[in-house]
């Protein structure tokens, strides 16, 4: 996030037309993240497969852990920024923030869509069930659901300020209803308790190290998506209003 | 004083307006019933089993017909000539909210009266009413909370059906679970249950300063 | 929130701290620009009209007269520069601004279901008129609509609605009437109670700013005219001796 | 083994779905980078010669 902020920071020239050629400068930023996450995911596959014991009671598949738990962790961090941005467009009605809003809940939905997916593949493994109706793992389902329609209400709204503000209305009415679904479902899940998924208790060093490089490196690889997605969409606009200007 | 007034003659317009053209909540009622009538045949309700079945079959009723009527009131008011009728006067937006907000969870009122006692008679459950009541009255305000301000968002779009729904539905998760719970201990009392009501009363005073807060953006160009 | 207990109201009328408000009311745009996502609709417009002027807004479809309209009653916010109506700047002190103006639209802003009384009544109780039945009854009149007071809007012509519509932009004796396409679906007598409401208008100090198609019309009501082409002011003159014919050839030209 | 082919799909699954997701940003990117190039070479065109209205 911090990493997408700056770089909106060196972008701050005014959206008038954009002198052409000024988007062919070398893309530093992307490209030093790219090769971080590069870096990063290698290390991490390495350190998955090979550097951690495996778990004593789960055997293999609990090291599935090691990516679902980032990707999810990631996957919420995305609708925080996504309402953060969406906050920031309505105070400011500057479109950027409209961009950064809607590139965090592209890429928190692709996280939160694996999340899901590896979340049941675990399941499968350790409870035999490709669901549970865990705390975590429902509330996770239901914020898959309103990323979802976040994205439809932006796409049937197009690109315009109506729709950027109800995607932000949408975000924020979202984002505190969040604890708010967690501690209901967490509620009714008394009905039938079920095993905590990954209890995060006392893990040996190794597993904590693994899971924090796994996690830096989904940091570094969801700012490198925000970046390409704030930039198509920079683009986007900046092509939309030199045709407007044309007539 | 002014604001009062002004909701209360946007409610009073609204409520006319409904009740002259009558085709939303008769409609409404019916889906309800329809949805009851179906739970039966789906679920074959033996005595032991209709007191674990009924609400849930109560509360989907409820929640379909109240997002039929949601869409409806403020899709009324963009067909004829939009909402700039009331945008134009120099009326606060969190009134024009209000009143729209009161005339859903009338007409979703209406519909839960007539659904209740024909509920009671299909599953043979007791009817507290006493008891239910006031889960009733907050769940419904939860769902026209939220509703309200969405179906204003939707309705400018072209598929308002759709979306209301998707939209809506996760977000009123807590009210679902808490009123299907609570009535669930009104038929079968069960020890230290959470406590649904005060989670629905939190959900109802967050969700309804937060959408009058917001509608402004949501209507306002 | 500046508030504008200055304008008393006594029985429809407004007068700001005891001196005739006539001289009070003026409406200055400065610079206006609006674009809808990124397509430019208005690009810089400036415009100045005061106690009792009449001004026409002349040009094609398209070329922003109703989105300069909108933006002024404040239906929709300005991109760029300012536009402040009595004193009051249409953005900031938008709900005030509100209490000033009278828009009469394309759509009638009207409810179907509702009587042309009940329509009254409604809109008075939204802009907080403070007699409003015999205000609503008196404009009734004005407008010619009194026998068909109780009947529902859906049942009205085109001309008894549009009628009414100016009915409805009067109910507050605003201090400026903006008027798009104001004589559409009015028969001959339609069009002389409206010039008869207009011209009470402007002598208590009103200002009108109207859009229409039809020239000889807009040289007839206005004190001068002005003309839209794709968002800018291309013509601005006074109509005190300006012939149909030049009007005709620069519209033409400029269109 | 059988716990090792669900771990394997599992990572398969976040590669490929990653992956997939980078190509069609790419594509897009792309996309919009031809059209603005094509969108600058027209405004160009037309402050070589202004037009007469």
């Amino acid at each position: 996030m911090a990493l997408a902020n700056r770089d909106t920071q060196t972008e701050r020239q005014n959206s008038t037309i954009g002198t052409p050629g000024q988007n062919t400068r070398p893309p530093i930023a992307s490209l030093a993240l790219l090769t971080l996450t590069f870096i990063g995911m290698m290390t991490s596959i390495f350190m998955i497969f090979l550097y951690v014991p495996t778990d004593a009671i789960e055997g293999i598949p609990q090291r599935i852990f090691y990516f679902h738990v980032p990707i999810a962790w990631i996957g919420m961090l995305a609708f925080g920024v996504l309402a953060v941005a969406s906050i920031g467009y309505l105070w400011k009605k500057d479109e950027r923030w409209d961009w950064l809003a809607r590139a965090s809940a592209e890429v928190g939905t692709i996280f939160i869509t694996l999340a899901l997916i590896t979340g049941s593949i675990w399941g499968r493994t350790t409870w035999g069930t490709w669901w549970t109706w865990d705390a975590r793992l429902t509330t996770t389902l239901i914020l898959w659901f309103i990323y979802i329609g976040y994205m439809m209400l932006r796409s049937y709204m197009g690109r315009t300020p109506a729709s950027a503000r109800s995607g932000a209305v949408l975000a924020i009415i979202g984002v505190i209803d969040i604890p708010i679904i967690y501690e209901s479902v967490n509620w009714w899940r008394t009905l039938h308790p079920q095993a905590e998924v990954g209890t995060p208790g006392a893990l040996p060093p190794e597993v904590v190290l693994t899971l924090m490089i796994s996690l830096v490196t989904f940091t570094l690889l969801y700012s490198f998506l925000m970046l390409q997605i704030y930039q198509l969409q920079k683009m986007q606009a900046l092509a939309q209003q030199l045709h407007a200007n044309i007539e | 004083m002014i604001f009062l007034e002004q909701v209360i003659t946007i409610l009073w317009k609204d409520v006319r307006y409904e009740l002259r053209s009558k085709q939303m909540w008769t409609g409404m009622g019916l889906f309800a019933l329809l949805v009851l009538v179906i739970f039966n045949f789906t679920f074959d309700l033996r005595v032991d089993n209709a007191a674990a079945i009924a609400p849930g079959a109560l509360w989907v009723a409820f929640v379909f017909a109240s997002l039929l009527g949601l869409g409806r009131t403020i899709a009324a008011e963009r067909e004829i000539g939009s909402m700039d009728r009331l945008l134009l006067c120099p009326v606060d937006r969190k009134a024009i909210y209000l009143a729209k907000l009161l005339g859903n969870m009338l007409f979703i009122g209406v519909v839960e009266i007539v659904a209740l006692p024909i509920f009671a008679a299909l599953f043979n459950v007791p009817l507290f009413v006493g008891a239910l009541l006031p889960i009733v009255l907050l769940s419904t305000l939860g769902i026209a909370a939220v509703g309200t301000l969405f179906s204003a968002m939707a309705a400018a779009t072209r598929a308002r059906e759709l979306l209301l729904p998707i939209l809506v539905f996760p977000l009123i998760v807590p009210i679902v679970i808490g009123a299907v719970r609570a009535t669930g201990t009104l038929l079968a009392p069960a020890v230290n249950e959470p406590p649904w009501l005060g989670l629905i009363a939190a959900f109802d005073v967050i969700f309804l300063t937060v959408s009058m807060l917001t509608f402004e953006y949501v209507v306002e160009e | 929130m500046r508030n504008f207990a200055h304008l008393s109201t006594n029985n429809g009328e407004v007068y700001a701290g005891g001196r005739p408000a006539s001289s009070m009311f003026f409406l200055e745009v400065k610079g206006l620009k609006k674009s809808f996502g990124l397509k430019p609709v208005l690009r810089s417009i400036d415009l100045t009209l005061s106690g009792g002027e009449r001004v026409a807004l002349l040009g094609a479809n398209g070329a922003g007269k109703t989105t300069l309209l909108r933006i002024l009653v404040g239906l929709t916010k300005p991109s760029a520069g300012s536009a402040c109506i009595d004193g009051l700047d249409i953005v900031r002190d938008a709900r005030q601004v509100r209490h000033l103006v009278g828009f009469v639209a394309h759509q009638p802003y009207l409810y179907d279901e509702l009587t042309a009384l009940e329509n009254l009544y409604f809109f008075g109780k939204m802009y907080t008129v403070k007699n409003i039945q015999e205000r609503a009854s008196l404009l009734l009149d004005k407008v010619g609509l009194e026998k068909s007071a109780r009947e529902r809007v859906a049942v009205l012509s085109r001309g008894q609605v549009q009628r009414l519509s100016l009915a409805r932009a009067l109910l507050h004796s605003p201090h400026h009437l903006l008027l798009d396409e104001p004589d559409t679906g009015l028969d001959q007598e339609g069009r002389d109670l409206v010039e008869a409401l207009l011209a009470e208008h402007t002598a208590r100090g009103g200002t009108i700013l109207f859009t229409t198609h039809q020239l000889e019309r807009a040289l007839q009501l206005s004190d001068s005219i002005i003309m839209l082409n794709k968002g800018r002011i291309v013509f601005q003159q006074k109509t005190v001796n300006l012939e149909l014919d030049k009007v005709q050839r620069t519209y033409q030209e400029v269109t | 083994m059988q716990g090792f082919i669900y771990l394997v799909s599992a990572y398969a699954i976040v590669w490929v779905g990653l992956f997939a997701y980078l190509a069609v940003i790419m594509m897009r990117i792309r996309g919009v980078r031809t059209e603005l190039a094509a969108v600058q070479e027209l405004v160009r065109e037309q402050q070589e010669k202004p037009t007469t209205s």
